[in-house]
């Protein structure tokens, strides 16, 4: 009955975006990046599209349970078309239910068992972790075999990380068994350790080519400024994205940062050629929040835009048709390199998406963040080893 | 006139208190039939409700302070969606499997509990809980690591017989709790709870009725964590939580500490915090959360042995006494 | 591994031990002197920890005047808290509003400082023992300040007036009243030098750690655990049971892999309970069966 | 022997509290235990209900060795007592807190309640089951204290300054209840009482403790005319040899 | 006159404990109050110690009110109360619990040093024991400790609730003698106690109270022979 009393003012009203993501609890810090790289996508847009206006709606989700009961409250609101919201622990649940509900979701959880069977209203437009991290494993190995001169048999790799990433590192494993590369050394360290001194003794008496950290914000920096106050570097670093590749990591200084290399996922500091956008949103987010943007912002600017990607084709009244929509979303076919984001979109028979799945290599050169592989995005060419320069 | 009084009492305890009390519940959740955001709160308030009888029937009369009372709802909801999810058992199985598990934990906390008091105790259950939480995030093939597991989507339930079905397990757990204030068991909870020593030298063997709470509060939290896996579609570390454990711990003391209605009155706060949410505009999400602190502070200092005491001293006669004072240190 | 390599991870363990100790020495004084359950404690290091980020880093206020401004702040804070909210021995209403009052910090915090993590950006300055052992400088500042905290604050309680009638206070505060002791005045002056040292505490950790809205968690659990090893209360045993902490967390990341650092750390501790059920350093002979 | 202690030791640290005590009791019988402030005798009791073990030495109830039993089950035994210092479940009424006690013999609620009831009646405390036990004034509470007690039915109950604090009529009064529950129940006494009155008016046989040995054993009569006893507990003074013990 | 109390009336929780109930004590009494449990005799010692609230009445005490006065004041004019069942700090040591006595004159330690000496000759138990920690006593050693708190604030007037309790007779005995002692030594003391019989016969003066009132007043002495006593207080 809901429809049908809005229904003749269809097509004039604002339509809405809604995005619930944690603006309050443990997850602040990406739930606002989120925040602001969604806002700053609609602003980009200008507000509207083929002259219908579009806002965000968020809601604060600081958790799995609070952030169903947003989705909820903004359903009753009128809501039939989410982007979720960093680390939302509860798309699983929306997974679920979206069909019955009639809901578009577009998810950018990267569970790889995430989507159960096929979906017409939920679509996960980011890439899975499973590609994530055995990426990792990838440029490890070309790294390897390019600069260091040793293929996968003679890799020796050593991976540090929190267990709360072990659904990131357990692909990264499996591709190394597979490409027959020798785990040196696996440490996986409780959430809360502050203490990184045994760790690195560890790195220091064992022997290997390249370190992999898989770290967050909150255990990344602690490491490295312990590593630095050891006086130990190790022979080379590559780090799995997440926060080794964020301006918070730049923070830490230049003869720490620099020659580290890192895996993204997205990120805003590639050749601007490569990806429309980048910078723009890059210089536009600085401006406007004060800070550089993370990989978070951009993901959401990211999939803002592929979300207008899809109003775009559909007739501005026909919005509000969420079956209609949502096969405007399935349709698209967008390539490499024409949204910020780099990624293209193009939905598999799970709506996964399939072209979300290169990754770039960065390395810090003076406290900036160049991107070093692949060739056609890169700003710069990697130095390895670093003390060659 | 002994047997009067006999008689006055054993009556007390079921059909007087359970059709008041689910007339109450109807009565205050009936305009929301229909409306999905409601059925949710109202689905999560009577998850607390399960949860504060659970945590009070530990803490309020058996006097065991259980600070980590989320590790018992956490492992119903592991045991629930490991079994569904993984193993493709039905859903009883999950549920006893749920059960199983809390029953084997509950008895391990139940047996340091009988050795340790106070802060000693709260301590160890912390140790606990970070274990296994630890764990649940280690364990990835089996847990799914923090992203979880997804229940398939044929277990999907409609809204409304979720909130049926959380509402039939509210009322039962709520009898439950009644019941056993009442009986022998209850009886030397208390006694235990308010002397420990004189309990012994009374004959009760104050080790075993440890045990025996911890075990039958896990088992009523272990149904709240099951159901939560169904409702949730998944399960996630975020369930061992702390901030869960702290939830329960207010709504309890919120409501009224050691007394039947002290989870039903105190989940209003689940609801109070969902409608701050609601109503203050996203950008100020975290004033939202400093009201809601605000509030309880205020709470707190004004009607320290919880909210039913209003209802008292406006002249209410509730059924159940509260216990002024939870005490965790020794 | 080599003797060296292995004398340097307990060094460190030891004096990581002894920054453990100084998180904990308030918290142990609270708990276990003043009888006061404070769940917002790690979020009142937390906020030391913002503010002197802010006023050094952010606002240029020269160290001293900063440092004058915290204790001041702190000073009042912990006045304020236990004259509004903890005036009260009832251990219910002191863990809700407490909590309560940790969630107002932590968004206070995510409102005026957002939740962007913060770092000094200060390396630690290393003291160079040979030439493969080596300690850090500030946590040897920490190691002794804790070690002097928790010795004064043993001998303030034990030795002095003011100490033993803060005990009277806590353990019977009609009686104390009348025998002259104005126990609210000395339970508020107690609380705030309380906060005092947390002041001092969220000083140290900031030139170590990098802080975010919810460091406080850390805090915490870390204090828990060094004040009920000691036993709660026992000031000296509590700067032994972080030293302890801080070998025995260094040896199991080292010898058994980090993965195993939580559950055997937890683990052992659940079993010395088991075995010492009033800490580590309280001999049984204090807790007497009252009966 | 119905109740034996023989040869028990008992120290904390370094003060011996009880030494080589041996006791026996009969089946029945009210036997005192006098001495001063600290000679050991709530200890002795506390040994003998198992909260305190033993250091060497045994304890033996109806043939049973009890000597490393728990409270708890030491009370399932048929030892009970009430403590010198008073021990009551605050928040609990008098009809519940008597119920703990009933609990003992009685799985069964239905069983349990009209024993508490019983007892409450007995104690003379009927009317008053639903009063907490904390708006009892003290010579409630300690018969209160006396119900529960009671109510784990025993065989031998331990009375450790159940007097202590009465007025003389009150004294009285408490000492008719007590002689009521030997004769009625056919209890087995063990008393420990400054108030000399009670000594003398129902025990068969008293020991004397100081400094945790025993010095003297014996009737009342017997014991408070030892010289030892005098110089020890009672003091030269006459006044209680001359007008309390005969009354 | 150092203590008058006239028409106090005290309730507590709804209920009506004490009622219109007026006594005095002149500087150098010994005065004895006696009554059965639950009588009003501690109600009384709490309101005059500020511990309970007075609802009406007046207790003027060396001239000045000092109804509903905070209790922290009082020692330091020489009022001190010895509570009913010991109330000792249960985890300080015996030696502790007697210093806190002497709070409100710490500053002056020769004195504190002085009178811990005369309290360690009164009961060398505890000297012995100084160190102990204060549950671990026997209850009448508890009951020494106690009443040497209350001796160790120099009081005036000295209230004891109970004095007796617990203790062996030859200690009763010892005590009393020093009671009076005390008394003669010029501290008025107000006396609490069970066993009416010695205490009337060293009393001066002495009420006894029922329910909540004064019901008699008068010399220890005519007390003792007064036939209701005798029936309802010295059990003969
Ligand atoms: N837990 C303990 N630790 C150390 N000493 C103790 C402990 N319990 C009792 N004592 C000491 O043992 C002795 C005997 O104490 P107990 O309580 O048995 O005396 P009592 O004969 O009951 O005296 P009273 O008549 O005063 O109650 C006393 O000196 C007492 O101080
Ligand atoms: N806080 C209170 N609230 C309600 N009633 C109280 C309170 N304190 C005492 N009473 C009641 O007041 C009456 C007098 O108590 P009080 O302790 O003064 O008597 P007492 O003469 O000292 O007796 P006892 O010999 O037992 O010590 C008792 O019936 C008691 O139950
Ligand atoms: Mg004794
Ligand atoms: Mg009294």
């Amino acid at each position: 009955k809901d429809e049908s009393s809005s229904s003749s003012s269809k097509g004039s009203e604002p339509f809405k975006i809604s995005m619930i993501t944690p603006l309050t609890g443990n997850n602040t810090f990406g739930g606002n990046e989120f925040k602001n790289g969604a806002e700053l996508a609609i602003e980009h847009l200008g507000g509207e599209i083929n002259g219908r206006k579009i806002e965000m709606e968020f809601a604060d989700g600081p958790d799995q349970n609070a952030t169903l009961s947003e989705f909820e409250r903004l359903y009753n609101k009128g809501s039939r078309v989410f982007v979720s919201g960093y680390g939302s622990g509860a798309d699983r649940t929306f997974a679920t239910m979206v069909d019955e509900m009639q809901v578009l979701y577009l998810s950018l959880a990267w569970d790889k068992d995430l989507i159960q069977g096929k979906s017409d209203y939920f679509y996960r437009v980011g890439a899975n972790v499973v590609d994530f991290s055995s990426g990792a494993m990838d440029q490890a190995v070309s790294v390897g075999e390019k600069y260091l001169g040793k293929d996968a048999k003679d890799l020796k790799v050593a991976v540090v990380y929190t267990s709360n990433f072990e659904h990131i590192v357990e692909p990264f494993k499996e591709r190394a068994k597979k490409l027959g590369v020798k785990l040196a050394l696996v440490e996986a360290y409780p959430n809360d350790t502050k203490d990184f001194v045994p760790i690195i003794t560890k790195l220091k008496n064992t022997d290997y080519d390249i370190l992999v950290p898989f770290q967050g914000v909150t255990d990344g920096t602690p490491f490295q400024k312990k590593m630095h106050e050891l006086k130990y570097t190790p022979p080379l670093t590559i780090g799995a994205g997440i926060y080794y590749d964020t301006p918070v990591f730049s923070n830490l200084g230049n003869d720490i940062t620099d020659g580290i290399l890192s895996q993204s996922y997205v990120t805003p500091f590639i050749n601007e050629e490569a990806a429309k956008g980048s910078k723009k949103f890059r210089e536009d987010y600085k401006k406007k929040y004060g800070h550089d943007p993370l990989t978070h912002a951009l993901q959401a600017y990211g999939i803002v835009n592929v979300l207008a990607k899809a109003l775009e084709s559909v007739d501005p009244a026909k919005w509000d048709d969420t079956k209609e929509l949502a096969a405007a979303v399935k349709k698209l076919d967008i390539d490499y390199g024409e949204l910020p984001w780099y990624w293209g979109v193009s939905f598999d028979k799970n709506n996964s998406n399939t072209k979300a799945d290169k990754f770039i290599l960065g390395q810090w050169n003076n406290g900036s963040l160049e991107t070093v592989f692949p060739d056609n995005l890169k700003t710069k060419d990697p130095i390895i080893p670093w003390e060659k320069k | 006139m002994r047997s009067d009084n006999l008689l006055r009492r054993e009556r007390l305890l079921h059909p007087l208190t359970a059709v008041s009390l689910a007339l109450v519940i109807l009565a205050a959740f009936v305009p929301i039939f229909g409306d999905r955001l409601m059925m949710n709160i109202a689905i999560m308030a009577m998850i607390y409700i399960i949860l504060g009888h659970s945590w009070n029937l530990l803490t309020g009369l058996a006097g065991m302070f259980s600070i980590t009372h989320a590790l018992f709802f956490g492992l119903g909801v592991y045991g629930m969606s490991i079994s569904v999810a993984k193993f493709h058992l039905p859903i009883i199985a999950g549920l006893l499997v749920g059960l199983l598990i809390n029953i084997v934990m509950s008895a391990i906390v139940g047996m340091i509990g009988s050795k340790l008091s106070g802060l000693y105790f709260v301590m160890a259950q912390v140790g606990l809980s970070q274990t296994i939480y630890t764990l649940s995030i280690q364990l990835f093939p089996l847990t799914g690591g923090v992203t979880g597991l997804s229940m398939p989507r044929e277990y999907l339930m409609d809204k409304s017989t979720l909130y049926w079905i959380a509402l039939i397990l509210a009322i039962l757990t709520t009898l439950a709790f009644a019941f056993i204030r009442k009986s022998r068991m209850g009886t030397m909870f208390v006694a235990l709870k308010e002397n420990p020593d004189l309990s012994l030298s009374l004959g009760s063997n104050v080790g075993k009725w440890r045990i025996m709470a911890t075990v039958m509060s896990a088992s009523m939290a272990s149904l709240a964590g099951s159901f939560y896996a169904l409702f949730m579609m998944s399960n996630n570390p975020e369930v061992f939580s702390m901030v869960i454990s702290l939830k329960i711990i207010i709504v309890v003391i919120v409501g009224g500490i050691g007394s039947v209605w002290g989870p039903i009155v105190g989940s209003s706060l689940v609801v109070m915090d969902e409608l701050i949410r609601g109503i203050m505009p996203t950008t100020m999400a975290p004033f939202s959360v400093i009201i809601y602190a605000l509030v309880l502070i205020i709470m707190a200092i004004r009607h320290p042995e919880g909210l039913i005491s209003i209802g008292r001293s406006i002249g209410l006669k509730l059924e159940g006494k509260s216990m002024k004072k939870v005490s965790i240190s020794k | 591994m080599g003797i060296d390599t292995f004398i340097n991870i307990i060094l460190n363990g030891i004096l990581i031990g002894g920054v453990y100790g100084l998180v904990a020495s308030a918290f142990t004084f609270q708990a276990g002197a003043l009888q006061i359950v404070n769940f917002s404690y790690g979020s009142s290091t937390m906020l030391a920890m913002y503010l002197t980020f802010f006023l050094i880093k952010e606002w240029n206020i020269p160290i001293v005047f900063a440092v004058v401004i915290l204790f001041a702040l702190f000073f009042t804070i912990g006045w304020i808290m236990r004259r509004t909210i903890l005036n009260n021995t009832n251990h219910g209403t002191q863990i809700l509003t407490t909590m309560a009052v940790e969630l107002v910090i932590i968004n206070l915090v995510i409102i005026f400082f957002t939740g962007f993590p913060r770092d000094m950006a200060i390396f630690e300055k290393r003291i160079n023992i040979t030439d493969t052992i080596s300690v850090g400088l500030t946590q040897l500042i920490c190691f002794f300040l804790a070690a002097a905290v928790l010795v004064s604050f043993h001998l303030f309680l034990n030795k002095t007036w003011a100490g033993m009638s803060i005990r009277a206070v806590v353990q019977k505060k009609e009686i104390a009243n009348i025998m002259g002791i104005n126990s609210e005045r000395i339970m508020d002056l107690a609380f705030s030098i309380s906060y005092l040292i947390i002041a001092i505490a969220g000083i140290m950790l900031m030139t170590m750690f990098q802080v975010e809205p919810h460091f406080g968690n850390y805090m915490m659990t870390i204090s828990f655990l060094v004040c009920v090893t000691a036993g709660i209360g026992n000031m000296g045993g509590s700067f032994l049971s972080g030293i302890i902490i801080g070998i025995l967390s260094a040896l199991i990341t080292t010898l058994l892999g980090a993965q195993f650092h939580d559950p055997v750390l937890f683990g052992l501790f659940v079993l010395i309970l088991l075995v010492r059920p009033n800490g580590l350093f309280n001999s049984s002979k204090r807790i007497a069966r009252q009966i | 022997m119905f109740f034996e202690m023989s040869n028990v030791t008992k120290s904390f640290g370094g003060l011996v509290a009880n030494k080589d005590i041996s006791v026996e009791i009969a089946e029945g019988e009210i036997v005192g235990l006098i001495g001063p402030n600290g000679a050991g005798k709530s200890t002795m009791f506390k040994t003998v209900t198992g909260f305190h073990i033993p250091d060497s030495g045994s304890i033996s109830f109806g043939g049973k060795d009890i000597t490393k039993y728990e409270p708890n089950k030491i009370c399932q035994v048929g030892i009970s007592c009430t403590f010198q210092k008073s021990q009551l479940f605050s928040a609990l009424t008098l009809e519940e807190s008597v119920l703990v006690g009933a609990y003992c013999r009685h799985k069964r609620k239905s069983q349990a309640l009209p024993l508490a009831h019983r007892m409450i009646e007995f104690v003379g405390l009927g009317g008053k089951e639903e009063v907490k036990i904390s708006k009892l004034n003290m010579f409630e509470r300690k018969k209160a204290e006396l119900a529960a007690a009671l109510a784990t039915e025993p065989k031998l109950l331990l009375l450790d300054e159940l007097f202590a604090g009465l007025v003389p009529t009150e004294v009285e009064l408490m000492l008719e209840l007590v002689k009521k529950i030997n004769e009625e129940f056919g209890t087995a006494l063990f008393i420990v009482e400054h108030v000399l009155r009670v000594i003398m008016g129902i025990c068969t046989k008293v020991y004397v403790l100081e400094y945790g040995q025993l010095i003297a054993v014996g009737t009342p009569e017997e014991v408070t005319s030892s010289e030892v006893v005098i110089k020890a507990y009672l003091g030269d003074d006459d006044f209680y040899a001359a007008t309390d013990i005969k009354s | 006159m150092l203590l008058q109390i006239s028409s106090l009336n005290v309730t507590l929780s709804g209920l009506k404990i004490l009622q219109d109930v007026s006594l005095h004590i002149n500087e150098g009494e010994l005065v004895v109050v006696v009554g059965a449990n639950g009588a009003g005799k501690s109600t009384l010692l709490r309101t005059i110690t500020g511990l309970n609230p007075a609802e009406s009445g007046s207790i003027q005490y060396m001239g000045k009110e000092i109804a509903n006065q905070s209790p922290t004041t009082l020692p330091a004019t020489g009022l001190c109360m010895v509570p009913e069942g010991r109330q000792l700090f249960p985890e300080m040591t015996a030696k502790e619990n007697l210093l806190i006595g002497a709070y409100h004159y710490r500053k002056d330690s020769k004195r504190v040093a002085n009178n811990l000496k005369k309290v360690y000759e009164m009961f060398p138990v505890l000297e012995k024991n100084a160190d102990r920690i204060a549950s671990t006593f026997s209850g009448g050693e508890q009951q020494m400790i106690s009443i040497g708190r209350g001796l160790m604030s120099e009081p005036k007037i000295l209230m004891i609730d109970e004095l007796s309790l617990g203790l062996a007779p030859m200690v009763t005995e010892a005590l009393f003698k020093t009671i009076k002692e005390l008394n003669r030594s010029g501290i008025s003391i107000m006396l609490i106690e069970q066993n009416a019989r010695q205490a009337l016969k060293i009393a001066d003066r002495a009420y006894v109270m029922e329910s909540g009132r004064i019901v008699m007043e008068g010399s220890g002495e005519e007390l003792l022979n007064d036939d209701h006593v005798r029936v309802a207080y010295l059990g003969l």
